[in-house]
């Protein structure tokens, strides 16, 4: 399974990607749905930046251009973005 | 009843006249936001808007037809722009049509309440200092909040 | 920060360039009203706008300078129209530049619910059935008691 | 003493005048002073419609351009307007 991640402002220029594919085969195999807190866990992992940038308090997280809550299920071929509250307008 | 993302500055004239068209309603509102030359303490010389382009388009259309619905717009239209922006210069441009005044106006202010916490932009001010990200506001928040409990007036 | 009584239509384009000028705040806001084709159940085919003209300035400037003091704006115009109106026509304008949406919203807001109860014109209005003068509405008595009461936001 | 009475809208229409001077010498030589109430009473006194359209329940008067009480004390060159609750806007 692969979805599309997507950074925007703050989180994409601390982590220096705006953009790209995530494998998840091998945990769409478990039994439990993906959700978005356990792509979060898996984007953690990449290093100390990045756990620290997907774990501040405000942290938004839209899924096929909707803010969803953590609990939110991934399936193939999604785009899930992680940015900083918006502060347009 | 339109969106439209842009870089280009915003033509309030003409946004105006294509919102009232042949038949305006009785009561028309609109909004002009413009980049600040300051913000809190300080000095601003230019402001970069980043954005989600498919996710803002989606939110504004949906926080138009919101607002549409809400106050019986009988038109409205969503401007809101992108990229560097010097001071002085258009950000974001909103207008309602509606049969009475109180309606018009409240759409407006709906549609700028919502957009300042629901879309997907964010702005980079540039000044003497350096960059930096603006924060959000709490008083945005609230703003946005009293939307969720407040009756129709 | 000025006042209009005319009987020509109004220039919505040239009200905002003017309000605005060279240097805006962050924020403004328009409202335009125009005479409606019905009023309640009936049809209405003109409308003619008496106004006693010395007070109405008067009540006008106040009232402008009014909600400038309270909603901090840095510039405001109010344009109203006199005398025979067709469908479709403007009626009255009102604009306000403040530093922040709220302010200049609410300062629309205010000028219009002020003005429809204590500006002196009065409406008489033309349908197929005869001509008849505007009654007041309780409605507006209400929208303008609230900014007695109500905090600034 | 004079001052000048103007009318406006269906009063206007409903009297058949705009505007005229009115002599209160008689009155003002009173000792109470002369306010909106006796003015009202001097006009009343013109006959069943003046009597009537004065004391129709939603009358607002206004001296020298400004909305007043019923007690608002009249003077020598003064502008009085009675009129029905403004429509305008």
């Amino acid at each position: 399974m692969s979805i599309t991640i997507k950074l925007f402002s703050a989180l994409r220029e601390a982590l220096g990607e705006s953009e790209f594919q995530l494998d998840l085969s091998d945990i769409s195999e478990a039994s439990a749905p993906v959700d978005v807190a356990a792509i979060k866990k898996r984007l953690s992992q990449r290093g100390a930046e990045w756990k620290e940038a997907l774990n501040q308090p405000n942290l938004v997280h839209a899924l096929n251009h909707k803010v969803v809550f953590i609990d939110a299920v991934v399936s193939e071929g999604d785009e899930l973005a992680f940015f900083p509250p918006m502060t347009g307008g | 009843m339109s969106v439209s993302l842009q870089s280009e500055a915003i033509d309030v004239a003409a946004e105006y006249a294509q919102l009232v068209g042949d038949s305006p309603g009785a009561a028309v509102a609109t909004f002009t936001g413009y980049v600040r030359d300051h913000s809190d303490a300080h000095a601003v010389t230019e402001l970069e808007l980043e954005h989600y382009p498919e996710m803002a388009r989606n939110v504004l259309e949906e926080l138009g037809q919101s607002a549409a619905e809400r106050f019986g717009l009988s038109s409205w239209r969503i401007v809101h722009r992108f990229g560097r922006l010097a001071v002085s210069e258009t950000i974001v441009w909103v207008g309602a049509v509606a049969d009475h005044r109180g309606e018009a106006i409240s759409a407006c202010e709906l549609m700028m309440d919502t957009l300042k916490t629901d879309a997907p932009f964010w702005k980079r001010e540039q000044g003497p200092t350096g960059e930096q990200w603006v924060a959000s506001r709490d008083s945005d928040t609230e703003r946005r909040a009293r939307w969720q409990s407040r009756e129709t007036q």
